[in-house]
């Protein structure tokens, strides 16, 4: 446990991984599990893009094209998307508070293992009898009606994964509330950390209803129950609500971090404070308590009446407020800076024209007469992918590159990055760019094939060219990243040379312990002033160099999804009379998770402490 | 923190839950927990009203001629009175009354156990009129809200016993102070549900 | 989470004035349990008497609310300072658990 | 409501760019193509809508372009430190205001069609008998087939819905089995069809269909119901007033119809004793939910539709359903023919019987 440890072998570092705490060492392992869970939704998304090339086509059937695009979408909000996010969020947000870790390191680790395992369970019912087939929003009608176990996969594995995500975002929030270093009032909160905030108290409101409708699909499906089953009273429109009340607010879940990213990436290579800091942090904050009366602007036409579809027509309007706010002061800062285009920066600057590109078709849906042409047609599948993919992916692009020397204390190359630009940002604009053609001209989504010579088929074809762009992207990333994994050289601190926040104030390869001294916060953008300053070691003290107090790794949060984890496969087969263990298995399953709980309330863990002359002697990382 | 710091009541601070770092993520963790628990129940509550007295056509089981208000009544008094004596556990916490907190949890305790047993009762009766979880939508919405109300009932007493048992030997500290305040916030909180079980779900119910 | 709590030991005047304050606090819950059993009380008193439901819901959903506000801020010490960010939380919630609970009664049909 | 707004001019300049843009797609599918008051309605608010937004998105583009050209670091020197600018209340109000007020615009026609579209009041009217005015459809879908049931006029048909133009169409929309939608693009926006209860609400018709390429405008189901979603396809024919009642009484006569030819009549024989269970071929009564009313099949535009409408499709369709449309709840042959396929020629009596049961010759 010593700062000096060295060189450790293979084995060992799994164990580390396994038992890891340290949020930087949680960031890194969502980040990849993050990226084999996109590469594999971005695989669905190929296939999808294949089987529609031409009309007619028959590269994979019909129910299998159902189960890739539930899975597609499935895979990537919940285990790509969200992930990525929190690898990011998590090697960053208690940095930039100067926080020795998360409020519950030990829940951090809980909360990753939930979601690794949830996607996992998931992601095998493509090997035991077919996933899910019934869209990613598993209307209920159709999903009690889906044969198969796909469906309680899909019901099983969001609530292992769901769980865990809940459990992050409280972390989130009490780091915020309670760690940050002296000095960091709310209103010196850098952006990635105040959307970090407010994206996780969106999940703290969220996901229960998605819990809870979640339950109500796996009791009608396993156990009985009646709440959608109409012949016994049951209402299915009770799920569309449920779900929507989680997924609208799940998206603002997700773009809000991306809007972080942005607003930390443009400052930094345009060289200038980010404009309007305090109107960036009302439009957050507003953005996503709008985000909570919106949700039937995706049932608009299951019939809820006039009145409800009028007035949730205009409150979906009203968050192009906040969210305009927030674009034109992106715009303002880069207006009269000194504007250098980096790989991030290009990144950003590519995201601008296409989030509100994409943002405004939202507009244009949320007018509920025009909604009543686009819903469920390409238009919609158009629109969402402009501003998740225009927003979030190129955000999560975007962050990988600005923050990969922090993680990693290398930087990524730059032309290759570059270049990576360019074929993605190219191959996403003719993918889905077209798709809002095909929509106005009559093709609804979710179709596995559309019928020759209706006016579709060049677009189609258009649209999986660009997909493969993408590809080509996406693969030229990963080579970077193994070029740089390999040859890279340590960067240092502050590499990009115009860092503001505290994050780059920290020496290089940054210590397990974070900051040797608590930092003392005098403005918004610390490091910035710091240096502005002429300050040296970028960052003023709060304190002087004392012990610290660190919590021990713990191999118990993975016990206890492994627990989860087993019971979970007890549940779904509970209902097949042809398999007796899975009762067994439930209970075996239950049995561990409580068991790992107990031994864990039962054990005091205080911890341990590193000493002053250790630290003392800690020239720099722990490497 | 030093687990073995011994205190006197003098030198036991005024609030011992939110004297250690750890002590204050606890609470306000809790805290926002209980914000997402709000809204967890809000669903089960919105569920039920719209699935309230919905069955299969002929269905002849409805709030008014199910409910009970005695035992409503009674089942109300008692969790009531187990939120006072908890608060009555933690006044002693903060006095650095070690046995008069654990005594008055046993008492928490108690009370808890006589609401579950009443709890299970109305259970089994209704079942054994034929009034089950899957026997219409109004049922399952019924025991979803009202079961989930019981579990976290079983949660909270289970809690509070092993905190008990588990401590029992060693007193009061820093370490397991704000365990035992979140644990009590935790059976507030079952008592605020209770509330409006009672008054949305029994009241509302039997009114004509 | 880095240092340890430096626990002053309080003078004897100043203990002694702590202990008359938390008795009294303590007093003042065991009104605020009277009143809770009153308006549990009078709210099944009123149902049981069968008056109007017009009037009877909004009553006893107010003493509801009232009940629920005297734990909250009493029990559970919400009155007390420095529970803003909880306070944001716990009516954050609120507020999505009202406008859930609105929509489910008003837009899903029998 | 947008009576003599002169800007229309300018909205028609845009649906030229859109048109250049897209080719317009088909106009018996296309939403750019409106053939009816809501569909022509809700195109206006589209072109509207798309107005304001290419607005917001010039502006915002221009002021990004400016920005980028004039403030590249290489123009503005390497060693500047720009003004740490802190904001401006000024165009914080300025861009807080001016998006409302574009919303704004966008919201009162919004939320006047919203009600306009939602008044379905008119369904209600009766005459002297108690059979409503207006003409209405009770629509029910089923796993991947359409319902359409005519209750003033007694009569039901299926897969092609048949409506009079120039005047409002009422429709009770339901679901037989799982949630579906229905969505006519080019006559108006859709409608879920939920497994609880019924939607209203009403579509025009402006167009004869008999003009259009395909001779029908398409309809499609809209939600994800399982395989063969996408294959859910329904025809609209539109006829003129005196073409619908005309088309009406031969509804009501087709339980009339007699099969001419010995081919024909073989077939009816072989659909008497397999199919006759399932399928209807009067287009008289209620219909029976479970399969098809074949009554009007010889009309048809396609086989279950999406296949072409000849007899080697059909026999395709006949000798092997789940191919065509996996999923789909109408039984292989073997299931209905003692164990059998049906042998060529009886494909062909079949197909022969089937395309002779018309009411439009
Ligand atoms: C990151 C994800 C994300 C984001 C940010 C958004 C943002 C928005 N979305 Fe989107 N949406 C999705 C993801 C997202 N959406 C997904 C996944 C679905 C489909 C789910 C499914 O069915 O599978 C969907 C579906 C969806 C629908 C339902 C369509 C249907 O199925 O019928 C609607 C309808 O109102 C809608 C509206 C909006 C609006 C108004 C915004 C707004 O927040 C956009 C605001 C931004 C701007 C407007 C641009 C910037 C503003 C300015 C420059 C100021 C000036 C602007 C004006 C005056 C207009 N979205
Ligand atoms: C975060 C969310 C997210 C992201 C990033 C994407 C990304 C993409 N999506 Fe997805 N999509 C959804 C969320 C998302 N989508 C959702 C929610 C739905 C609705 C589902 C439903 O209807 O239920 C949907 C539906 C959807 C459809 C409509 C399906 C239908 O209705 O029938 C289509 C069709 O074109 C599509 C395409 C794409 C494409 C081409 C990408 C591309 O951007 C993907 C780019 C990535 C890659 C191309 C990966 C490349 C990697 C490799 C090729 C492997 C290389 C391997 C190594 C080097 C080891 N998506
Ligand atoms: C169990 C009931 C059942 C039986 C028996 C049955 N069908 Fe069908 N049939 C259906 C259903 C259901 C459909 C609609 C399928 C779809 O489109 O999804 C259908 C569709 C069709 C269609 C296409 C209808 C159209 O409007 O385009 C034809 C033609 C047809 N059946 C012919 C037959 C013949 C001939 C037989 C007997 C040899 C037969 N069916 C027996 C259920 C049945
Ligand atoms: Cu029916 Cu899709
Ligand atoms: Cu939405």
């Amino acid at each position: 446990m010593s700062s000096t440890a060295k060189k450790k072998g293979f084995g060992a570092t799994i164990w580390d991984y396994l038992t890891t705490v340290d949020h930087k060492k949680i960031a890194i392992l969502y980040l990849l599990a993050g990226t084999l869970f996109f590469v594999i939704g971005g695989i669905e998304a190929m296939l999808i893009r294949i089987q529609l090339a031409k009309p007619d086509n028959d590269f994979v059937s019909a129910g299998l094209f159902n189960e890739i695009i539930t899975m597609h979408g499935t895979t990537m909000i919940f285990l790509a998307a969200m992930p990525l996010l929190f690898a990011f969020m998590n090697a960053v947000v208690p940095l930039q508070i100067g926080a020795r870790d998360v409020a519950f390191p030990f829940l951090n680790s809980l909360g990753f293992w939930l979601f690794f395992w949830g996607g996992i369970f998931l992601n095998l019912s493509w090997f035991l009898g077919g996933a899910p087939d019934a869209g990613w929003t598993s209307y209920a009608s159709l999903s009690l009606a889906s044969a198969g176990h796909g469906i309680d996969f899909y019901a099983v594995g969001l609530q292992i994964a769901g769980a865990g995500t809940l459990i992050s975002g409280i972390n989130f929030i009490v780091t915020i509330v309670n760690m940050r270093a002296p000095g960091m009032t709310f209103m010196r909160m850098p952006l990635m950390t105040w959307t970090t905030f407010i994206a996780s108290a969106l999940i703290l409101f969220a996901f229960p209803p998605l819990t809870i409708g979640l339950f109500f699909l796996i009791f009608d499906r396993m156990f009985g129950s009646n709440f959608f089953d109409h012949t016994m009273g049951g209402n299915t429109i009770i799920w569309e609500h449920l779900f929507w009340i989680f997924g609208h607010p799940e998206v603002y879940i997700l773009v809000l971090p991306a809007f972080g990213i942005y607003s930390e990436i443009i400052p930094v290579f345009a060289r200038k404070r980010l404009f309007g800091y305090s109107s960036m942090v009302f439009a957050t904050i507003l953005i996503g308590f709008l985000g909570f009366m919106v949700w039937a602007h995706h049932m608009f036409t299951v019939g809820l009446g006039a009145t409800a579809n009028a007035i949730f027509a205009i409150a979906t309007m009203a968050i192009a407020v906040p969210t305009g706010m927030k674009v034109f002061n992106w715009l303002c800062t880069m207006w009269g800076g000194s504007i250098k285009v980096t790989t991030p920066m290009l990144y950003a600057l590519g995201f601008i024209p296409s989030f509100v590109a994409g943002g405004v078709t939202g507009v244009m849906q949320a007018a509920a007469p025009v909604d009543y042409q686009l819903h469920d047609s390409y238009f919609i599948v158009a629109h969402f992918h402009y501003v998740i993919v225009g927003g979030i992916v190129l955000a999560l692009l975007a962050a990988t590159h600005f923050y990969w020397p922090i993680m990693f204390n290398r930087m990524l190359n730059e032309t290759l990055g570059k270049i990576t630009f360019v074929f993605f940002f190219i191959g996403f604009h003719l993918t889905f760019f077209i798709q809002h053609f095909l929509g106005l001209m009559g093709m609804p989504r979710r179709v596995f094939t559309y019928l020759p010579n209706q006016g579709l088929d060049t677009f189609n074809l258009i649209s999986t060219v660009g997909a493969f762009f993408m590809a080509i992207g996406v693969i030229l990333l990963v080579i970077n990243v193994i070029i740089t994994s390999i040859k890279g050289q340590p960067c240092g601190r502050d590499p990009w040379g115009d860092g503001r926040t505290l994050e780059w104030a920290i020496p290089q390869p940054i210590p397990f312990y974070n900051f040797k001294q608590t930092p003392l916060v005098r403005g918004l953008d610390t490091y910035w002033i710091e240096k502005m300053e002429g300050n040296k070691e970028g960052m003023s003290y709060a304190e002087p160099i004392s012990d610290i107090h660190m919590p021990n790794n713990s191999f118990i949060p993975f016990v206890m999804v492994i627990g989860l984890f087993v019971a979970g496969f007890g549940a779904l087969y509970n209902q097949d009379a042809d398999k007796p263990w899975s009762l067994v298995a439930l209970i075996v399953g239950l049995a561990i998770t409580f068991g790992a709980m107990i031994v864990r309330s039962l054990k005091d863990d205080l911890g341990y402490h590193i000493h002053k002359e250790d630290l003392l002697n800690d020239k720099g990382g722990n490497e | 923190m030093n687990l073995k710091s011994k205190f006197t009541p003098q030198s036991w601070p005024e609030h011992p839950e939110l004297s250690t770092a750890e002590g204050k993520n606890k609470v306000v963790g809790f805290w926002i927990f209980l914000g997402g628990e709000t809204v967890l129940f809000a669903t089960l509550f919105a569920t039920f009203l719209a699935l309230k007295n919905k069955g299969p056509s002929g269905m002849e089981f409805t709030t008014q001629n199910l409910f009970e208000l005695p035992l409503a009544f009674i089942m109300t008094m008692l969790l009531l009175t187990s939120s006072l004596t908890s608060v009555y556990a933690m006044y002693h916490m903060k006095n650095y009354n070690f046995k008069g907190m654990q005594a008055w949890l046993a008492i928490t305790v108690l009370l808890g156990l006589g609401f579950l047993g009443l709890e299970i009762y109305e259970f089994t009766h209704y079942v054994h009129e034929g009034f089950t979880f899957s026997q219409s939508a109004f049922g399952s919405s019924f025991y979803t809200l009202v079961g989930t109300h019981g579990l976290h009932v079983v949660i909270g007493l289970a809690w509070i016993v092993l905190l008990m048992v588990r401590n029992a030997g060693r007193g009061l500290n820093l370490y397991n102070a704000p365990k035992y305040f979140i644990a009590s916030l935790y059976w507030h909180f079952i008592d605020v549900v209770w509330v409006f079980i009672f008054t949305v779900v029994y009241l509302m119910g039997v009114i004509k | 989470m880095s240092h340890d709590v430096h626990v002053e030991a309080r003078s004897e005047e100043e203990y002694k004035y702590n202990r008359r304050k938390a008795s009294q606090a303590m007093r003042n819950q065991v009104t605020v349990f009277a009143i809770m059993i009153f308006l549990t009380f009078v709210a099944f008193a009123t149902v049981q008497a069968g008056f109007s439901a017009f009037l009877v819901v909004p009553l006893i959903l107010l003493f509801a609310g009232v009940q629920v506000a005297l734990q909250l801020y009493y029990f559970m010490h919400l009155s007390e300072k420095g529970t803003g960010i909880m306070q944001f939380f716990m009516y954050s919630g609120m507020i999505v658990a009202f406008t859930m609970i609105l929509a489910f009664v008003t837009i899903i049909w029998w | 409501m947008m009576k003599g707004l002169k800007k229309w001019r300018l909205f028609a300049l845009l649906t030229a760019l859109i048109v250049f843009l897209s080719g317009c797609g088909k106009n018996y599918l296309s939403t750019l193509t409106p053939a009816g008051e809501v569909g022509r309605e809700q195109h206006n608010l589209l072109l509207l809508a798309t107005a304001i937004m290419t607005l917001v998105i010039l502006v915002v583009v221009v002021i990004y372009v400016l920005a980028i050209v004039k403030f590249r670091r290489k123009k503005v020197g390497e060693n500047v430190i720009p003004k740490q600018v802190e904001g401006s209340t000024t165009l914080e109000v300025l861009w807080t205001v001016i998006p409302i007020i574009l919303l704004l615009i966008l919201a009162v026609p919004t939320v006047a069609l919203t009600y306009k579209f939602a008044d379905t009041k008119a369904m209600d009217a009766k005459d002297a008998d108690g059979k409503a005015k207006a003409v209405t459809v009770n629509v029910t879908a089923k796993l991947y087939w359409w319902q359409f049931e005519y209750p003033n006029e007694g009569i039901v048909t299926s897969q092609e819905l048949v409506v009079p133009t120039g005047e409002k169409v009422y429709f009770n929309l339901k679901s037989g089995d799982v949630k579906h939608s229905f969505w006519i693009p080019t006559i108006g926006g859709k409608m879920d069809t939920n497994v609880e209860n019924i939607n209203k609400f009403y579509l025009e018709f402006d167009k004869e269909s008999k003009d259009l390429e395909t001779g029908v405008f398409y309809g499609k189901c809209a939600e994800l119901c399982g395989p063969s979603h996408a294959l859910m396809d329904f025809k609209v024919k539109t006829l003129s007033k005196a073409d619908f009642n005309n088309w009406v009484s031969e509804m009501k006569a087709s339980k009339n119809h007699v099969a001419s030819g010995d081919l024909e009549k073989q077939g009816e024989d072989i659909f008497k004793t397999s199919c006759i269970t399932c399928h209807a071929v009067s287009g008289d009564g209620k219909g029976t939910g479970i399969a098809p009313n074949l009554a009007t099949f010889g009309d048809r535009n396609r086989v279950a539709g999406v296949l072409d409408h000849n007899k080697k499709e059909i026999k395709k369709w006949i000798n092997d359903p789940q191919s065509v449309k996996p999923g789909n709840t109408m039984p292989q042959p073997e299931k209905i023919n003692n164990g059998k396929k049906f042998s060529d020629q009886e494909l062909d009596a079949l197909a022969a019987y089937l395309m002779g049961l018309s009411v439009e010759k």
